[in-house]
């Protein structure tokens, strides 16, 4: 239980950071400690394969890619002079407590099925072999969706530079 | 256990207020991220209490999905900053040049 | 063997109209393209001959093609029957239909696109033997569409003048209203007898009629006004007058002799069922005498020659309606058989006339064509003597058999007998009146000189001078005016005929069709005062025809008659506004209804519902949507807070 | 509760120790095997054969001032050398030196997080290499750095391609992910000579891998990020001293555990080279130390084989170097990765 505590403990005061913080780079980096967090709690729930996943994937290139692209734009010497909309910040803020209270009603009152735990045997064998099996479909989708994706950022990135170069 | 139900409901609320409040396009992007930490730790949850483990698989498809989203927003952000030399949401309202 | 030789039949004339509309695309000449047509129907009326033989031996024979589907017990499949009223039919058609065929190669000689005209010829003579063959309503009604279709193609094959086309289109759209009455009725046969065949219908179960009795009188009267519709009885006649637009070989084969009989073909071969419907046969009987004496009254006034004699087949067609009402469907088809012949003589004798004075068709113009024209005279004459009920020719031996039969049917037999002896009075009266202006009266000058300007205007190639029509198509009207003469022989009454010669065609038929009951005896004497009565009072209206156009100048006295009965007059030659009638009862209201619907419903109604839903949808577009530019944060948040309040919906159950 | 924890200190205490203790010996080859190559004398000053120039280095390192430059971003600017190496470090923690032992009744692994995922975790924290230059990079705050750090990241990140396909076409090759099995299917001989190693079944494979190694470590063929000649030695300019000494720590532990994944798919990892059975069968205790030594002695080959390499070959360029990276070696990868997938596949059945 202590465990569970002081993970989620970490990860909430990693995400905040990533919300409130004035510098988004400060943002950027303590997105990649939370997902490293979020791996953790991964690994202590006993998902071993997933953690290492989360952190090969999230953490590992998602997160890269983040302070990449902050370095490439470097955000940081722009004057963020923008003046801070009051009504909107309490128009968002008071909706998303809303949505959050929903939430946790919803949670509130099946706390009790949610949180007995009856443990399957997750090896990662057999949970993958299904993978292959009954998910077979999703899986194609997901490589074609990869494939696309790539390609999109080769036409869009390129795309920019040669508007460049004709000028 | 059970906190961390708490926990993934905090993170996708806080994803979300982040998206508003934020000024520039990647943070919104950051927080578009957490929520999608948020989502996935609720998968794990779910298919830990129910025993239902296809839950887990859903966990690698959301993180494929985030990747491509991730790669393909940035790369849209990356375009739009040689376009406009700023990724300001408010200087980017209008859509015309 | 015979079989597949009944398969056959209709299988000729298909071919020709596919060779000469698909295969050949107007590479023929037109002569080759009649020659294809004429040889489809010769051999199709040579395999008719030999199938008559084997039945007249042997009796009905019938081949099943293939099962085409099945509804609950009723099989409906491509079956053909050719039995004693098959066969008669069978022989008129495939005869008179290469005669008319081998006729008009010379008479669309000139004509362009010949080709299309032959093959609509082909595929008239299919349907119409498909209609005859076929030994279920299925097919009889493949055929008797086909029909309708060939007619509307042949009458509107001049196209190209808008009024040919309405007059195809007015035959088209008057048949379809019989169709709609003739399916319904096949229907309700089908549904009432769990059978479409026309085998089981020869001998139906009694109990079954008793049954349901009301639902076979709608489906029996219903299939009345398919008859009427096709063989253009009082409601719907009005097709067969307009049918005349066509080129008249076709009218001649179509309009007189074959297509138009299809309808008594169909009262014989439900015969055996409506017999025990006494209400049917009165509404039949009653109907074909009312129509004899209404188109004979029209065709009183009428100028154009090919007028008259549709006017005149709409008239012999009532007299056979009605012996079918009086029960005697066999004296029917007999008049049928008799009348095709003559009836075909004296439309291609017109058609030759026409063709000699160049495309005139009134017939105050034409005079004196007696010397001009002596084949088509002579043959003119021996059809004239034939409708007209001279004894000794077929038109004598048949409509006095109907008039008998009308004298001795007990219920209001007498009624239709004096109406029928009025109509063949008024027969004798219009054709001894036509035959008189065309041919015996010479040309009246001034009438001439305009006749002579209009041709020079027309046409500049050869001399006016009428001439007779060439070989090819005296030979054919030669062949009919001899069947015509010969064909009344077969039936002759006994008084006539003996005992084993009399009724020949008669006491054949009667082996499908309901032989004539209920009819009070008629002695020997009675039959003869009859006969001479009727042919004393024919004679006599021969002569006052003769009198009144030949004796003084016609012109003097049209006017003089015409002064006399002018109220009569103007109504009969406007052909009793029945048009005019039909215009105001179904096709105004019809306009003033869908004006109705345009106007008021149209616009008010449905407009405004549209209106006001684009409106709504415009009006919260504009509430919802705030002025400051949009921010796309706030877009997040209304999707976000959308979302929730649906899911919340949806998931009440979990969240309270 | 407490032995687990006695446990895992004394594994960490062994793991940490291994490497610490052979970084001076590896700069010393380095700089010796350098001169070698150079056909010159090398350091040989301090103490007999220059043995003692390591720990002169060190004591430099230790003693030098310590520069804080005004214009840097203080945090990062500290925190980039201690991410680095701690995420050096980090896949060393599964890398097992030998097999499992019974040992006061208990079988002891020797890797200090044990899991059937081992070679995963070990490649996931090697991803995380980048985010220390990425900081060190962008926290000194000056062009060369930033240009350094980003062109390092980008071909860290290409390069993980490859050495990902070739990780997994060997994964699907040994049949499991677990680092013991792998070493098990790859003790014993082909033919009595050939020692059944990786590096004979799938010789593709491995030449990703190892390119993949040289990229990942930034050493020399790919040194792009600390270019000297062009962008003066790249991400740590601002870095003096102890943060220096820091990243060159890291990047050698960095190049150290690489290795140690090559070998444990390429070369047998802790089984035993050829002639050690000779000695195991005659003293059984002696197992676990001798494929300790086994190990340590393919490593040490490994790094002379990177000293060597490192001498030898000119410097890619930046354009040449991604498309190496992208256009050749991962179709190569993916096609391996094919041909082993149907290699397997018909094996089983």
């Amino acid at each position: 239980m202590a465990a569970d505590i002081l993970l989620t403990f970490i990860t909430v005061v990693f995400a905040l950071m990533v919300v409130f913080s004035k510098r988004t780079v400060v943002a950027a980096f303590s997105l990649l400690m939370t997902l490293l967090s979020i791996a953790m709690i991964y690994f202590q729930l006993g998902t071993v394969f997933l953690s290492a996943v989360q952190v090969l994937i999230n953490a590992g290139a998602i997160a890269i890619l983040f302070v990449f692209v902050m370095m490439l734009i470097n955000l940081e010497n722009f004057t963020n002079n923008r003046e801070k909309n009051k009504t909107k910040l309490i128009i968002a803020t008071f909706t998303v407590l809303v949505i959050l209270g929903v939430l946790a009603l919803v949670i509130n009152n099946n706390i009790e099925t949610l949180s007995l735990v009856n443990l399957a045997d997750n090896s990662m064998k057999a949970l993958f072999e299904k993978l292959f099996t009954t998910y077979y479909l999703p899986f194609e989708m997901a490589t074609v969706l990869l494939l696309a994706a790539i390609v999109a950022c080769v036409v869009i990135a390129s795309h920019g530079k040669k508007a460049e170069e004709k000028q | 256990m059970s906190i961390y139900y708490y926990l993934s409901i905090f993170l996708f609320c806080l994803g979300l207020l982040g998206t508003i409040l934020k000024k520039d396009l990647i943070s919104m992007l950051l927080c578009l991220e957490l929520m999608m930490g948020g989502v996935a730790l609720l998968f794990i949850l779910f298919s830990k209490s129910t025993g239902f483990l296809d839950a887990q698989l859903m966990v690698v498809f959301t993180l494929i999905v985030s990747a491509c989203e991730v790669a393909v927003g940035l790369s849209l952000i990356i375009a739009l900053y040689r376009k406009k030399q700023t990724i300001y949401t408010d200087d980017i309202k209008i859509i015309t040049e | 063997m015979y079989e597949n030789y009944l398969a056959l039949i209709p299988f000729f004339p298909l071919l020709a109209f596919l060779l000469n509309s698909f295969l050949i695309k107007n590479k023929l000449n037109n002569v080759q393209t009649g020659l294809i047509t004429f040889m489809g129907l010769f051999t199709s009326f040579i395999l008719v001959i030999m199938v008559a033989l084997h039945v007249h031996q042997v009796g009905a024979i019938h081949v099943k093609l293939w099962e085409w589907m099945s509804y609950k017990q009723i099989n409906f499949d491509i079956h053909f029957i050719m039995d004693e009223l098959s066969v008669i039919l069978c022989l008129m058609v495939t005869g008179i239909g290469s005669a008319i065929a081998f006729f008009s190669i010379g008479y669309m000689e000139h004509e362009e696109k010949v080709g299309k005209f032959f093959a609509f010829f082909a595929l008239f003579a299919f349907s119409m033997l498909l209609l005859v063959v076929g030994e279920n309503f299925l097919v009889l009604f493949m055929g008797w569409e086909g029909v309708g279709l060939s007619s509307y193609l042949l009458i509107g094959f001049w196209y190209e003048h808008t009024k040919n086309g309405d007059a195809a289109k007015k035959a088209f759209l008057a048949n379809r209203v019989g169709d709609f009455g003739m399916v319904l009725g096949m229907i309700g046969y089908a549904l009432i007898f769990n059978t479409v065949s026309f085998r089981d219908l020869q001998h139906p179960d009694l109990a079954i009629i008793a049954a349901n009795k009301n639902l076979l009188i709608a489906s029996s009267l219903l299939l009345v006004l398919g008859v009427a519709g096709k063989s253009a009885q009082i409601p719907l006649f009005i097709w067969l007058p307009d049918a005349m637009m066509g080129p008249t070989p076709v009218s001649a084969l179509m309009h007189a002799a074959t297509m138009v009989t299809a309808g008594i073909f169909l009262l014989c071969r439900v015969s055996n069922v409506i017999v025990h419907l006494s209400v049917v046969m009165d509404v039949i009987a009653w109907m074909g005498a009312l129509t004899t004496l209404l188109a004979a009254l029209i065709a009183l006034t009428q100028t154009d020659i090919k007028k008259i004699l549709a006017y005149s087949t709409v008239s012999q067609l009532g007299y056979m309606v009605m012996a079918c009402g009086l029960g005697a469907f066999s004296t029917g088809m007999f008049h049928v058989f008799t009348h095709a012949f003559f009836k075909a003589l004296l439309f291609l004798c017109a058609a030759s006339v026409i063709y000699g004075c160049h495309h005139e068709q009134n017939i105050f113009k034409m005079g004196g064509l007696k010397k001009k024209m002596p084949v088509t005279y002579w043959t003119f004459l021996v059809g004239f003597l034939a409708i007209a009920g001279i004894p000794g020719f077929s038109g004598f031996f048949s409509k006095d058999e109907i008039l008998a039969m009308a004298f001795t049917n007990p219920g209001n037999g007498i009624y239709l007998y004096t109406i029928g002896l009025i109509s063949a009075l008024l027969t004798a009266f219009y054709m001894m009146r036509m035959l008189v202006l065309v041919f015996i009266v010479p040309e009246s000058h001034d009438v001439h000189d305009q006749h002579q300007h209009h041709v020079k205007e027309a046409k500049n190639h050869d001399h006016h001078e009428v001439h007779e029509s060439p070989k090819v198509m005296t030979i054919p009207l030669i062949i009919l005016a001899f069947c015509s003469f010969a064909a009344g022989y077969i039936g002759m009454p006994h008084i006539f005929g003996g005992h084993h010669y009399s009724r020949l065609i008669q006491n054949f038929l009667e082996k499908f069709v309901a032989p004539a009951t209920g009819h009070t005896h008629l002695t020997e004497e009675t039959e003869i005062i009859m006969m001479v009565v009727t042919t004393v009072l024919i004679l006599c209206s021969m002569g006052a025809a003769c009198y009144i156009y030949v004796v003084n100048d016609h012109v003097k006295m049209r006017d003089k008659l015409k002064a006399k009965f002018l109220k009569l007059w103007i109504l009969s030659s406007n052909k009793f506004k029945v048009d005019e009638l039909y215009e105001a009862i179904i096709i105004k209201p019809l306009y003033q209804v869908g004006n109705f619907l345009v106007n008021i419903v149209e616009t008010h109604v449905v407009n405004g519902v549209v209106k006001l839903v684009t409106k709504s949808v415009d009006g919260s577009g504009h509430f919802l949507d705030d002025t400051k530019p949009e921010r796309l944060e706030m877009g997040i948040l209304y999707a976000v807070i959308g979302l929730t309040l649906v899911l919340t919906a949806v998931f009440n159950a979990f969240v309270f | 509760m407490l032995e687990a924890i006695i446990e895992i200190l004394l594994k960490t205490a062994v793991i940490l120790a291994l490497p610490l203790g052979a970084l001076p010996i590896i700069i010393h080859v380095e700089r010796r095997g350098a001169a070698f190559i150079q056909k010159r004398l090398g350091p040989n000053r301090v103490g007999p054969l220059g043995l003692l120039q390591p720990l002169a280095d060190v004591a430099k390192f230790m003693f030098k001032e310590e520069v804080h430059p005004s214009h840097v971003r203080p945090f990062f600017y500290t925190a980039a050398p201690v991410v680095a190496l701690v995420v050096a470090i980090l896949p060393l923690a599964c890398i097992p030196i030998f097999a499992p032992i019974e040992i006061f009744g208990r079988s002891v692994y020797p890797e200090v997080f044990k899991s059937d995922m081992g070679i995963f975790f070990a490649f996931a924290a090697s991803a995380l290499g980048s985010y220390g230059i990425l900081l060190a990079g962008w926290a000194s705050n000056n062009k060369y750095s930033m240009l350094g750090a980003i062109r390092a990241c980008a071909q860290m990140v290409s390069y993980e391609l490859s050495l990902s396909t070739s990780l997994v076409a060997m994964i699907f090759l040994y049949g499991s992910n677990d680092i013991h099995v792998m070493v098990a299917e790859q003790t014993g001989y082909w033919f009595g000579f050939l020692p059944k190693w990786g590096f004979f079944l799938q010789p593709v494979a491995a030449m990703l891998f190892l390119i993949g190694i040289f990229a990942e470590s930034n050493r020399l063929p790919f040194d792009l990020a600390e270019g000297e000649s062009e962008i003066v030695a790249g991400y740590h300019i601002e870095y003096s001293s102890m943060k220096f000494a820091l990243f060159f720590m890291a990047e050698y532990i960095h190049m150290i555990a690489l290795s140690a994944l090559f070998i444990i798919m390429f070369f047998g990892g802790y089984s035993l080279l050829p002639g050690m059975e000779l000695i195991a069968d005659r003293i059984p205790a002696s197992l676990a130390i001798l494929q300790a030594l086994s190990l340590i002695i393919k490593v040490a080959s490994m790094i002379w084989f990177f000293v060597w390499v490192r001498w030898s070959f000119p410097r890619f360029r930046y354009d040449q170097l991604m498309n190496l990276g992208w256009e050749r070696l991962l179709p190569i990868g993916i096609a391996n990765l094919i041909v082993t997938v149907l290699f397997v596949y018909f094996r089983n059945h």
